[in-house]
Order: structure tokens, then C-alpha cells, then sequence
């Protein structure tokens, strides 16, 4: 496919603005540029065929199954995109006087309002734009608190071993040090080594419920009860709550912060890697310390200041406050369930293929599958069978994630796709269990089918080539 | 119920009876019964699509939408092409998730890949990231590229935007990165006295907050002399016209990205970008696509430099971004590949002339004058007497005016503004200043 | 100039050069030099996109939107859902031409031959076609479908939709087709003494212009007692709660299918949708598409029963229809698969009770009574003192009225009114009638 | 593919309307239906991505170049969508009181009174949906002229051989016997053939110009002079004016009455086949007879009635009026140049890899080839050609028309395509030409790419599947 910068041809472009109407008004010249930069040149049809030849080969939800763990790649229903470009949202300045933007603030206030049902927590933040943003906000949350406190002390955040890269990474930027804690053969976290880990250091404690490998942490009272005894505070990282929300609320387990990933749980599109949304909830002790914005207002005495500039990643809280109605006081439970069941289903089918699960009886919305005997036994590896899940029209689960599972493939379905959808892929599966063990090379091969065979990961991190280079143009 | 479960119940059932379970319940064993959830949540029932419809268009209709709009300050009413709302809103774009799969996502890879070329060409970089959540926390994350070991302190200008300094203190709070706040004078950063052997770097707007040009070249010279970085944060809008920041001599150029294409919504989602030189690109966050080939020596696009981040990296990662602004990125790249370089261009110097039409309009009434001595881009503060009934009357006739700020208001005019609108608003100021 | 010419000057004249021309006027040595345009066009200078957008803008906003409305008369306001639009805004769906290329062509031969399949259910009808210009055309051609050497002649109900009407005048006045319009009798056709043996067929509105539920068994053994076929002209949106024009006896069933999701957009585009028994399959107009197998015995559609149309037959045509609503079809399918049946059902019965609701209402007020005795869907007619008066207070807020017509307003009410917006609309009649 | 039947599930679908909120309202038994009809019942989900599969089997101009000809398949601009989806225009019920309809009768006002500029007509009406619709309805103007007139004798219409279909179909829809009129070597009409056909019994004679063959007719002034000398009336077929628009105007060589098609000329989408709009403007004389609506007002005492419902296919007007705005008094010509330099570009292109045009020199905004000698040398048709385009990202050109053309290929590139467009269509049909003398076998395996190979229409029209059968499903 051609860059759009090899469409590129002097000269060419739009008539998208009238002849200036005042005089003009010559910069000096220490600010003036010299050489223009070297934006494309194209007429909009050519913007037109080149978007579309990219769109071609790209895959969305819209194009099929999309199981990837941890992700949550749920349908994004079209309601949410027509009110996201309501002239009334897209046109409002975000500094305009409260008074003519009450609209966008009641979108917030009542998002937020149903999220802190959701979560049993106190106050809700729209201000970090995605997940990680969310932690790295939670732990500043938590940082105040206890240098508020004078208890400077706490400098530790505990981690368990299955946690998303991004937990140690968040503490880190928020100045923690990082604490790994062990998992059990089971998948769960050791309480054993929480217990002991925790002390007069501890700041808090993070964790996903149901954790990444897809169990729900059933120890998760005295988990909580452990870490406050110790003076720390427990961090919800909400990558997985649509597994249980409507069902329980991380607040009543214990946690004092959470961060939401609307962009997952709540529906709102990934947008081939954002913009996300990563709504923060606290209880009323971390209250004091929540973000606001210089100009845009919020924030208290107290308040850690703000993480980005003004309120939110706004049209994508619309989205999510539309499914949030849409879904309903009933509709949230019903969400959850269906994605347990959709995992759990799937999970089933795949294990009676043959395939083997690192953890065993029932799952909450994702799994994770071993591969570590199939490699033995014939070659093919996790990526090996990912990459062949490309030829069969599905976007592969996610791969080698978490790391404690070896040659792990990780499902999560979403309780939108339709039990079809799961028998079909079951089957496909299936089928490459059984080329596998027939005919490893065929999926050392694969894909066959994509617009590109496997490219070389190695030689593009070796000597990185991350922008156009004109000359060769 | 059908919009977000596409099963049926009794489809479900099939489900539970081939896992030999008789319901929901039975899903949720291991969660202890003290925190199960009772009965419904107190949210409102579940509605149709035409009851949220209605709800939605409601609340959006509770906000005054000004026709013109003469406030900036870190938002921009730009004109933006039909197409690049079209385009962008493909569903293969919309619903993709982060690119991982480069088979079946050349097209995604791609068009990153085009977006980090552009904002190299904008900035004058060698490289660029695939973005990060907006300008502030580009900025934010640009100081923590510039900390080592023995430099761990950063400059940053007093010009900047608000936001912008306060979301770089919660950065530096979090990550025990010592901060100094040069004062403004005359509307200008001074760095005078606040350079040493442990500045990492110097942040610097440019135009900075109050419109007005920063003298770059020298601010380089000073953050050079003193062995630190030199770090712009740009109007991506302006640099059809105004030098590179590469050529000011910046090491990190980073930016709000709004500006291109993208409409104003209340202030997100937004676009923030990072740009480096050469010897600094490893330390950018984030993602970064890079070009490589397949097997068949076809041209390729992947993830690439992974090693930096953090679900590789963990705690040792260059920052915790993964989640970024894709689809807006995507956005940015239609916008600036329907514009061109001469679109660009007439952007930035429409917007410059605008402004300085509107303010040479103001400063003609009685008592109004700027604020700053020195030359500005597309924004300025102008010194006026009874501003908030001044504002009041542009409001009234669907105007919204300059931003409050300390000493005066903060105006912006885009190349968006007829001359008619400027004049509209400049005689109902007149008006009121009688 | 780039919006609508890609090449540059430079780019054509090099053209020119290839070609050994010297430039555009060479291109034209043909055309006599008297008929050559001198100058430009009386048209307006050319405009950039934000002239033309905000000149369009400016015309859209002369009009007035009606935030509820209560008129129908052959254009229905029902709710459409989101993905309607979203999904038939497609580029692919856009700016694809008819699909004469099979092979490139599936996903719109499909869509095509899903539209028929769905018309020929609602219908109760063996066969359909990929659509013509619009309800009225659509009755128009289905005359000529049923036209003989010896059957020369149709009747048609004179409670049709009057524009409907006309459209067949006019059809006539080309084919010369004799037509009689049969009288209404208390709000519906009275085909007494009309048919004999040169009547080709009859043709019926149901529910009529009026909204009355006509007699259609009876209409159908009339016509075939003399020979001639029943043509059904029937509203979608009402089929999924009345019989399907099949089970009354029709022959052909036509309609308007804009209420299956179009806008009301001041008339159109909308969407004639023609279905027919088997036996007068191949007398349909238009394009058809039908299924197939491709040399390796794959499923496959395409365009069929070509013989028929105006590109094979010429002068001997069917019909001389070939561009037709594709897109709207699309439309009318992408909503009829997302209502389904249950939500067609639930279109049907709360446009019909909400319908009796407001009839109900209005005739409680002092001097409203209905027009017509019989049974009625969604529309009705009421006679009402201070027609005039009673319409522009409803439009003072925001309320379309019934239209006028000739002895009262016809009143329309769908699904999409809410029962206070009925009762604040009766409660302006209510005051104006005090 | 699957069909959305086979999609369909028992139960499914989505939740789009709140329960009602009056007492229902039974029908009377005698109306109510027994059985649902068989509509898909399927959840959003599956709808979209139903559609997607749809979308990514079809070609558009999006998706390459489309010189498909005598269709004029021109770039349509983003803007035109925009504005045609503006609420201002989507929501206004077209029996409004004309009082609040202001907006929209001006655009038919203004976009009238430009076409009617680059017409040379007097009046201008929007009410045909396409443009067989207005040859119709413009043929209907001559016949009531004639009637009125009391000229009842005049029931014939003359076409040239060369001429569209729709032309004698149109002609025979009015009530009108057509005659044919002989083409010259040269590929315009025979001066003397049309001398000759011409009598008392003369109602017109229709006539494109450039015609179908991509030639103007030169002697088009003496044309019009035979049939008006004759008594008859000139009709003018719009389907090609895209080749002088601007440059020359079909009311100045004498024609009484034309028809537009806004979806080819004016930019507008074509939609898979529609909606159109077939605006038909015409001289005074013919005025009087102009279409109305019978609730939507227009129409005078001598009206010949209406030809549809209600006003025009108005959305498509509104982006055919973007366009012209966009084109303004100078663009309209630059675009026919465009058009005309584009086509002889490609011409020349294709003649110098060895292609025969049916006619020598230079075109108009479109060409025919024969490919009869290749036939006869090799066996490979022009069906076989255009289908080894389709393996080639092309949509191939219009084939066997003009009828009086062998083997023939029409190609009508339109301006908004780039001179790298034309040199790549150019290089790729130089390459099947040298495929098809050394290898034809491979043309008529073509294509080898595509979802389907070539499918058998004789099956199809000859036991005729129009719908799904649910029996099988």
C-alpha cells in the first residue's frame, strides 16, 4: 500500500477556506518558517481512496470475533456515536462559562452518579483519559492521603505477580517502590505473602477482581482487611469489572480507589487505541484529594492538582452514559452475567476440543489457555495458532499475557457475541488443534491469507525506521 | 435488552444447561455472599434507544452553542473538512483495538506510522510517538524523558497554560521531580538565575498562554548552556508558518493536538503529541510504529521499541501509557492530508491576521489596549474596562469573548472568524464601553 | 479548484502536451464557434468548502423543524435508529454504481436480493424488485404491468393519496391508459358499476389517504369477478400488524417505503417498492437480482431477467426505470433487520393506539367529531371549527397540525409522540376551540 | 456470505422503542394479520456486522478507479453528504407550510437557476427521480405542447442507433413510436437518414450530445433546424453534458427540453444504483406543461400532472447545489476540460499500447474501443478483458455499448481522477493485452481474485430466484 506521502504531488490539495478577508500580518521573521512542512499534497479524493485502502486492512469488532483478554472488545452500540456528535457536545468551548455548558456537567454528574452505584464508591473523576491514567491518578490519590497524614512512610505498593504491566508501571511513576506478590498454583493471589509483605511501608495494595487470569479473588475480604491493618489502602484496577458488575461493588469489598476503563467495560469504542476514558472512583477519605482543573475549575485545597488539561475525555463519557441508561438499573447485572457465561461456555467447548486450561473449573469473563504441552508435543506455539486464527477470520486472543502462565492465550468473548459465534470459533479451533498435531508446519506458516506474512519484529526494534523517509520517496 | 445481549434467555439457558449449571448464580460462587449485590442498582430503569436519544439530545441541548467563538486558551474553533469527520468515522477505525496484530492491521499501522511522519515534519523531529492524552500530559511526560540521575530538577515557564503547569506539578509530585516556575515579564518566560547543573530542562510554550512569541532560539541557548534540554510546547495550527521547533533548537517538541480537526467537545478526547530528536527517541512513551519488512521482503508496519513499555517493562518502563488518543491521531493525519502544506499555511496565517485585525479593532476603543509589548500569534490580552458586561453582551448575541485572565481578557480569533463576525463583535464591545 | 479537479495546471498541461495539444480550446474544435459560451457563467464566483457549508447551513436554517408532528399524508415521521444511518452511510454503499459486475459486486447484490425477500414477507407477494423512483411511480408502473391488448383500462380508488393520483394522470396521458377514478363513499372506494371487461385492474390505497381501513377481500373479489387484478397500494410500516395485501387477494402490492427508516427530508429521495404473485414475475419494472451459482457452484447473485429492461429491449421495454433508490432500499433493509419482526409490530400498534388516542382526545373537545365512520390505522380525519387558528397555535409550538383537506385536518400520529406531547397538542386545540 | 435470514435467532433483536404509553387499540379482526412476517430477528450486533461483510463485497468509487462509461462516475465530495444529513433539511415534512419550508425551496430556487445557466433552458424542475424519469417527463412537455397545439398527429420520436436504451423505452412510455436514425462511419448521426425520417408525423427527435460513442455532433445546429423546420421539438439527453458544461449549452444548438442527471454531471453518489435526480429544464414554449404535485403545489392549468410524489428527490439536490457552488461561474468549465482532457489522455494511452478505438481522434469525456480483431486473433472478448480488470483493483469500463459497436469497451475516466491513476490503468491494460496474445486462457479464467468467480446468469434468468426461500434455511 502506498504512503500517503508517496500519493503526494506538488500542488495538489482542497479549497477549504475562503481568500482572507483583512490584511495580512507578516511574522517576524525570526519566527517565520523556511521550508514548508512536507504534508502531503492530495486532492480529497485521493484522502478519500487512501483512508479507505487503510480501513480495508484493518479489523475491527465489525468485522468479526475479537476474544482478546483483558481487553473487553465488547459491540459499541451506533446510538453512542450519533449522540457523541451532537452539535450541542461537539461545539461547546471547554472554558465557556458554566452557565452555557450545564449540559456537559450534568453528562459527568450523572455518569458519575451511576458509576458510583456501580462501584460503591463515593466520588467519581472523568479527568484521566484512559486506564493507566486512572492508576497513575488512584495512586496519587493514595500518595496524598497518607502525606497528608504526615505517614511519609509508605513508599511501597504491592503488586500481585499476575498483574497488568501497567499497575508496577503506575506506582513507579507515581515515585512507589514496587512489591511482587506471588500467585498460588490455583491462580489466586498467596495471602500468606500478602500478609507478609505488608507492613509499615505499605502504601497499598493493587488488584484486579476477577484477576487477570479470570478467577474472582474469593479471599478478597481478609485480602483487603490485611492491607488495612497495615495502614495501606487497596487500589481496584477495573480492567475486568464487567465480569461483576450488578453483581458486587469493589467499595463493599474493601477497595478505597478504582479506576473504570469506559472504553471496555462501558462500551464506548477502542478507536485502534483510544481515546479511552479512565473514570476514577474513591471513597469519601480520598475525596479531598481529587483532581480538577486550573482553568476548568474542581479540585479542593487538598486536591493532587490534575493530570490532564481540563474536565474529561468528554464525548466518550456520552457513550458510556448512553449505555449506562440503556443498560439500566437491571440491564448492568444482566451485562456481566452474560459475559461469565460467554467465557465460561467457550471455555468449555475448547477444553472438550482438547485444549487445556491453565486454570480449571469455572472462569468469570476471560481464560486462559496453556499451550506449553502442545509446544512440546509438536512445535506449535501460542503465537503459532494466533497467527492462524487470522486466516480463519478471528482476531487472535491475547497472547503470553499474564506471564505467569506459559504459552497462555487469554479469551475473553463479551457477552455480545451470540453463542454461534462461540460454537463457530470453538470449532475453527478445533480444526487447528488437529492441523497442529497433523501438520505443525501449516501453522508456522500461517498467516497466509493477510495482506503481509509475519513481519520482522527484530529488525524494526534494531534499527528503528518510525518515520517516512523523503529522500527515497 | 436486545441492544447489548444479542442471546436470548432461552439461548442462555442452553448455555448454562451445557455447562451443567442452572444460572446465573452459580457463575458467582466464589464471591463471598456479604458483598453480593442485592437487589437493583439505584439507576433508572433500562430504557430504549428513543428514550436515550431523547435523554442525551435533552442534556446536549442545555448548552448554549456560541456561533462565534473568540476564546482559545488551549482550545481551538478551527474550520474542519467535511471529510475528515467521514473518514474517521469508519467502523474499521472506530472498533479496532490497539494494533497488535500486524497482519490484519496494516492499515492502522500505517496511518501511525503517517501520523509520527507528520508530526516530525510539524515539529522538525526524527521521531514522534503515536500519541499520548493531550498536551498537558504530553508535556508532563516530556520533563520525565529528561531526568537522569544527576539532573532532576525542571524549568518550566510561567507563560505556559495553566493546565498545563499544574498537571506537570501532579506529575512531579508523583514522581519527586523538583520544579521551578519561571516568572513572566512583559508576557515573556525569564529564565534568568534558574538554570543549573541539576536542570534536567526547560519547558517553554511557544506561542505561550498569552498568545505572545517566546524568544525560542535564545531560551535554547540557555537550556544548552546549562547542559539541560530544551522542551516546546506547540500549536500544532501554527507551524505552517512559524519555525520548527527544531530549529529553535529544541530536543523535545510536544503539543495539544486539537487544533487539527478535532471539534472542541467540552475539551476531549484530545490529542496530546511527543517529538524528539534523534538521540531521544527511545525515551519517548508510549507507541511507536516502526517500518520493517515480512518474509517476502514486503514493506511492513509494526509495534516497535516494545522493550520500553510496560507490559514488557513493568515498574522499569519508560512511562505507564498504553491506552492513547488512536482514533484522534487518525483524525489529525485526514485533517492535516486534506490540508496540505498551503492549507496549513492559510490556517496559520488567516488565524495571525484575524487576531491581529481584532485587536487592532479593540485597542481603538477607548481604554482598551494590549496587554503584552511583544509580537503575537493568534492570541492576545487586551487591558478593558468592564469586561464582565462586555462579555455578557457578546454572549447575548452568541459570541463567546475573551477568557479572563488575570490583568485582562485572553482573546483568540481562528481563520474560522469572517471579517463581519470581528466587526459584529468589536461594535457590540464599542457599545458597551459607550 | 483542487476539490474538484485533482491535477494541477502543471499536471494538465502536460496532458495537453502528450496529447500535442496546446490546450483546452483544441478539445473542443467540434463545437460550432456560435454556440461557444463566451465568458463565465451567470453563476456565482467559486466558493471554498466553508462557503458552501455555511451558505447550505444558512438555507437549512430558513426552515422550520417541528419538534412534534402530528401530519402524515404519504411521508411519516418514525423513529430511526442509529445504526440506519450509520451503517448505510458506508462508502462502499455511497459511491458503488448498480452492480453490473457481479464479482465485485456481492455485498450489494445480497443486500439487494435481502431487500426482495423482505418486501415479498411483508407483502405476502413471490417476487419484488430492487425498488423504483417512489410510491406514486411505483403505483404507476404496477398499471402498466397489468395492461393488455384487451384490457386496456384501469380504476383506481379515488381515496388515494391525491399526489398518487396524479402520478397515474400523468402515466396515462403517456400510455394512454383509460382511467376511471371510482367515488369515495363515506371515506372509502365504492368500485359500483366501474368494472367490466376491458378493466385491466384496480387499484387501491390501504389504508387510504384518509386512513380508513378499505375492504380490501371484497375490493379483490370485485376486480377478479371482472377479469382484472387488484393492485394493493399499502404503507410498510403498517404491515407488521395488518394482513399482508397477498392475503386480501392482491396481485401486486406497491408502496412508499420511506417510513422503513428514511427521513422525511421535504420528499425524498424515498423509496418505491414493487411485489408481485409469480405469475406476473417477469412483468415487473426495474432491476431485479436473483441467486446463482458461480462455476465452482458458490452461491452468487446477480442481476437478473435482464430481457426485460430498456438496455436489452429498448422501445419494447417493460419500463424504461434503471437508476432507482438503491441506497434507500439498503436503508429499508438495515431498519427492517434491526426492527424485526416484534419491532415492526410494536410500529404498527403504538403508531395505531396512539393514533386512537389523539382522535379520542380531540373529539372530546366541543365541535371536533371524525370525519369517516369506519375503522381507521394511524391517520384520521376530523371535522374542526377554526382550522386555521388551531394550526398556527400548534406551530407556535413547535407542533405540526393535520393537513387540510378538503372537510377537516388529516391527523398522522407514529410510535415516536410521546402521550404528552398528544395531550399538550389537544390542550393548544383545546384553547383555541374555548 | 451468509444471508441475514441465516443470521436470524427466535427472540432476537433490540430494544428501540419505551413500551407504549396509551391503551392499545385493537384492530378489527377482519385487518389483522395471522403470521408475522419473516423479517430477520437479530441483535444490533449482528446487524452491523452483517453490513460490514456487505460492505466489503462491494466496490465503489472509494475503492478505485471506476471509468465505468456513460456513468459518469465522478469523486463525490464529503461535503455534499454533510449538508444533506443536516436536521434542517432530514426533518422537514414536505406538506410543512410553505412559510416554514423557506430554506429548502430555495435550494431547488437556486440550484434551478444555475442549472438553468449551464443549460441555456428557461425553467428547470427537480420532480423526476432519475434520469430516464425526466427523459420521460421531458417527452411528456413535447407531447402536450403537441396536443395543446392541437397537433395530434406528431407521435413520433426519433433516436439514433448509437443512442442509450432508455431513450426508445422512454419514448415508448409516452405513447410515442420510435424510429431509428442511422449512425455515419464517423459515429454521429446520418444528416440525411434524419433529413429523411423527418416529416408531419415529427413529435422529436432525442439526442445526447457528445453522443454515446464520446463524439460531438458537429452539425448539431443543422439538426436541430430539420426537426424544428419539420415541426418537431429537440430533446436534449443530459446524460453526457459533463463533457461541456460551461463550454457550450444545449439550449443555445437549438434544443427545446433536457434532462440532467445530477447523480453523474452534479457529483452527487450513485448509491448502488440510485437515488438519482433527473432535473428537466426546458424552453418557455414548454413551460406552461411542467410537472406539479397535487399537495405539494407547482404545476399550472396546463400541467401534464406530476411524475411523482411530493417536490424532488431533494437531498440529492442539496449536494448537487454544494457542487455547483463549489464549482462556481469558472469551474463548471474546468471540470468538462477536465473530463474531456482525461478521457483523450487515456485514449492515447491505450491506443499506443495497441488498443483500436471504434473512432479515431479525439473524444469527449469518454471513448469506445473495439475489441473485435483481438477476438477474432486470440478469443478473448471484451467481457473476458473486463474481467482480468477486476483481478487488477479496476471496475472495468461499460461493455457492448454502443450497440453499434463490436466487442466494444466505453471508458469515461471523469476529471476527478489523476494523471497517475490513468498511467497505472493504462500500464495494467497494456499488460492484459500482452496476457491476452500470449496467454488468453488466463483472461477467460477471469477473475481469480474475487469473492465469486464468473456466476451463470442463464441459470439465473431462467429459473428465476428472487427471494430467500425459508423452506431451506
Amino acid at each position: 500500500m502506498e504512503l500517503i506521502f508517496e500519493r503526494s504531488r506538488p500542488g495538489r490539495g482542497s479549497d477549504l477556506l475562503p481568500p482572507p478577508d483583512v490584511p495580512a500580518s507578516p511574522l517576524p521573521e525570526a519566527h517565520r518558517r523556511a521550508a514548508a512542512p512536507r504534508l502531503p499534497e492530495v486532492a480529497e479524493s485521493e484522502v478519500s481512496r487512501h483512508y479507505q485502502a487503510m480501513a480495508r486492512h484493518a479489523f475491527g469488532v465489525c468485522d468479526g470475533f475479537y476474544p482478546l483478554g483483558s481487553c473487553t472488545m465488547k459491540y459499541n452500540p451506533k446510538l453512542g456515536e450519533d449522540l457523541a456528535a451532537l452539535p450541542g457536545f461537539t461545539g461547546i468551548h471547554p472554558l465557556q462559562p458554566e452557565h452555557t455548558a450545564r449540559g456537559c456537567r450534568s453528562v459527568l454528574d450523572r455518569a458519575g452518579a451511576y458509576l458510583c452505584q456501580i462501584t460503591g464508591m463515593d466520588e467519581m473523576t472523568f479527568q484521566p483519559a484512559a486506564g493507566a491514567h486512572g492508576e497513575f491518578t488512584g495512586l496519587l490519590l493514595i500518595k496524598a492521603y497518607h502525606v497528608h497524614r504526615g505517614d511519609t512512610g509508605r513508599t511501597v505498593i504491592l503488586v500481585p505477580d499476575s498483574a497488568h504491566g501497567t499497575n508496577p508501571a503506575s506506582a513507579a511513576m507515581a515515585g512507589f517502590t514496587v512489591r511482587s506478590i506471588p500467585s498460588t498454583a490455583e491462580g489466586l493471589v498467596d495471602l500468606e505473602a500478602l500478609r507478609a509483605a505488608c507492613g509499615a511501608d505499605t502504601a497499598g495494595l493493587m488488584l484486579t477482581n476477577p484477576n487477570t487470569v479470570g478467577l474472582f479473588e474469593r479471599d478478597i475480604l481478609a485480602m483487603t482487611e490485611i492491607v488495612h491493618a497495615a495502614g495501606g489502602l487497596v487500589y481496584y484496577d477495573g480492567a475486568n469489572l464487567n465480569a461483576i458488575m450488578g453483581v458486587a461493588r469493589p467499595g463493599d469489598m474493601g477497595f478505597d480507589v478504582c479506576h473504570l476503563n469506559l472504553h471496555k467495560t462501558f462500551a464506548t469504542p477502542h478507536g485502534g487505541g483510544g481515546p479511552g476514558s479512565g473514570a476514577v472512583g474513591c471513597k469519601a477519605l480520598l475525596a479531598p484529594y481529587l483532581p480538577g482543573s486550573a482553568l476548568g475549575g474542581g479540585g479542593g485545597a487538598q486536591s493532587i492538582g490534575q493530570v490532564r488539561a481540563f474536565h474529561a475525555n468528554f464525548l466518550v463519557v456520552v457513550r458510556a452514559l448512553a449505555y449506562l441508561l440503556t443498560l439500566g438499573n437491571t440491564g448492568v447485572r444482566q451485562a456481566a452475567e452474560g459475559a461469565v457465561l460467554n467465557a465460561n461456555y467457550l471455555k468449555h467447548r475448547l477444553e472438550a476440543a482438547g485444549y487445556s486450561s491453565a486454570y480449571p473449573g469455572l472462569c468469570m469473563h476471560e481464560f486462559v489457555l496453556t499451550l506449553e504441552q502442545l509446544k512440546k508435543q509438536t512445535g506449535v506455539s501460542a503465537l503459532d495458532l494466533a497467527k492462524a486464527m487470522l486466516d480463519q477470520g478471528m482476531h487472535p486472543p491475547t497472547m503470553y499475557f499474564p506471564l505467569i502462565v506459559h504459552e497462555a492465550l487469554m479469551f475473553e468473548p463479551t457477552e455480545t457475541e451470540t453463542p454461534e459465534t462461540l460454537d463457530r470459533a470453538a470449532q475453527a479451533l478445533e480444526a487447528l488443534l488437529k492441523t497442529a498435531r497433523e501438520n505443525p508446519q501449516a501453522l508456522h506458516a500461517a498467516p497466509v491469507t493477510t495482506v503481509i506474512g509475519r513481519p520482522d519484529e527484530t529488525a524494526a526494534a534494531r534499527r528503528p525506521v518510525v518515520r517516512y523517509g523523503f529522500e527515497e520517496g | 435488552m436486545g441492544s447489548f445481549l444479542p442471546s436470548t434467555a432461552a439461548e442462555r439457558a442452553g448455555l448454562y444447561a451445557a455447562l451443567g449449571l442452572s444460572g446465573p448464580a452459580d457463575l458467582y460462587a466464589d464471591v463471598p455472599a456479604s458483598v453480593r449485590v442485592g437487589g437493583a442498582l439505584e439507576l433508572p430503569a433500562p430504557m430504549s434507544e428513543l428514550e436515550v436519544r431523547r435523554t442525551l439530545e435533552a442534556l446536549s441541548g442545555q448548552n448554549t452553542r456560541f456561533s462565534t467563538i473568540l476564546r482559545g486558551a488551549g482550545a481551538y474553533d478551527h474550520y474542519i473538512p467535511a471529510a475528515v469527520g467521514r473518514i474517521a468515522a469508519k467502523e474499521e477505525f472506530v472498533t479496532a483495538y490497539t494494533p497488535y496484530q500486524a497482519e490484519i492491521s496494516q492499515g492502522i499501522l500505517q496511518s501511525i506510522f503517517e501520523f509520527q511522519t507528520m508530526i516530525c515534519e510539524l515539529t522538525g523531529m526524527d521521531a514522534a510517538n503515536a500519541s499520548v492524552y493531550d498536551g498537558a500530559s504530553a508535556a508532563a511526560e516530556a520533563l520525565a524523558m529528561c531526568r537522569d540521575r544527576k539532573r532532576t530538577r525542571a524549568v518550566i515557564s510561567g507563560a505556559a497554560h495553566p493546565d498545563v503547569i499544574a498537571t506537570i506539578r501532579t506529575y512531579c509530585f508523583g514522581s519527586g521531580m523538583e520544579l521551578a516556575v519561571a516568572p513572566v515579564r512583559d508576557g515573556v518566560t525569564d529564565l534568568t538565575g534558574l538554570l543549573d547543573e541539576t536542570t534536567a530542562c526547560v519547558y517553554v510554550q511557544h506561542p505561550n498562554f498569552y498568545g505572545q512569541l517566546e524568544d525560542c532560539s535564545e531560551l535554547a541557548g540557555a537550556a544548552h548552556g546549562a547542559g539541560a534540554k530544551l522542551i516546546l510546547g506547540v500549536n500544532p495550527a501554527t507551524l505552517g508558518v512559524l519555525r520548527a521547533p527544531a530549529d529553535y533548537g529544541a530536543d523535545i517538541a510536544v503539543g495539544e493536538g486539537q487544533p487539527l480537526g478535532l471539534p472542541l467537545a467540552w475539551g476531549g478526547p484530545y490529542l496530546g503529541f511527543m517529538a524528539a530528536t534523534a538521540p531521544l527517541m527511545r525515551k519517548l512513551p508510549g507507541r511507536i510504529v516502526g517500518e520493517t519488512v515480512d518474509a517476502q521482503g514486503k514493506r511492513a508496519f509494526v509495534l516497535t521499541m516494545q522493550a520500553r513499555e510496560q507490559h514488557i517493562r513493568r515498574e522499569k518502563a519508560s512511562s505507564n501509557v498504553c491506552s492513547n488518543e488512536a482514533l484522534c491521531a487518525l483524525t489529525a493525519s485526514i485533517y492535516l492530508s486534506l490540508l496540505g502544506p498551503e492549507g496549513l499555511r492559510q490556517v496559520g496565517e488567516q488565524s495571525c491576521a484575524k487576531a491581529h485585525y481584532l485587536a487592532g479593532a479593540l485597542c481603538a476603543l477607548p481604554g482598551v489596549s494590549l496587554r503584552f509589548p511583544g509580537p503575537f500569534f493568534h492570541e492576545f490580552v487586551t487591558e478593558l474596562p468592564r469586561a464582565p458586561q462586555v462579555l455578557a453582551a457578546l454572549e447575548a448575541k452568541g459570541i463567546l469573548g475573551g477568557l479572563p485572565v488575570e490583568g485582562g481578557l485572553l482573546w483568540c480569533v481562528t481563520e474560522k472568524c469572517s471579517r463581519s463576525e470581528l466587526d459584529e463583535a468589536v461594535a457590540i464591545v464599542k457599545e458597551v464601553l459607550g
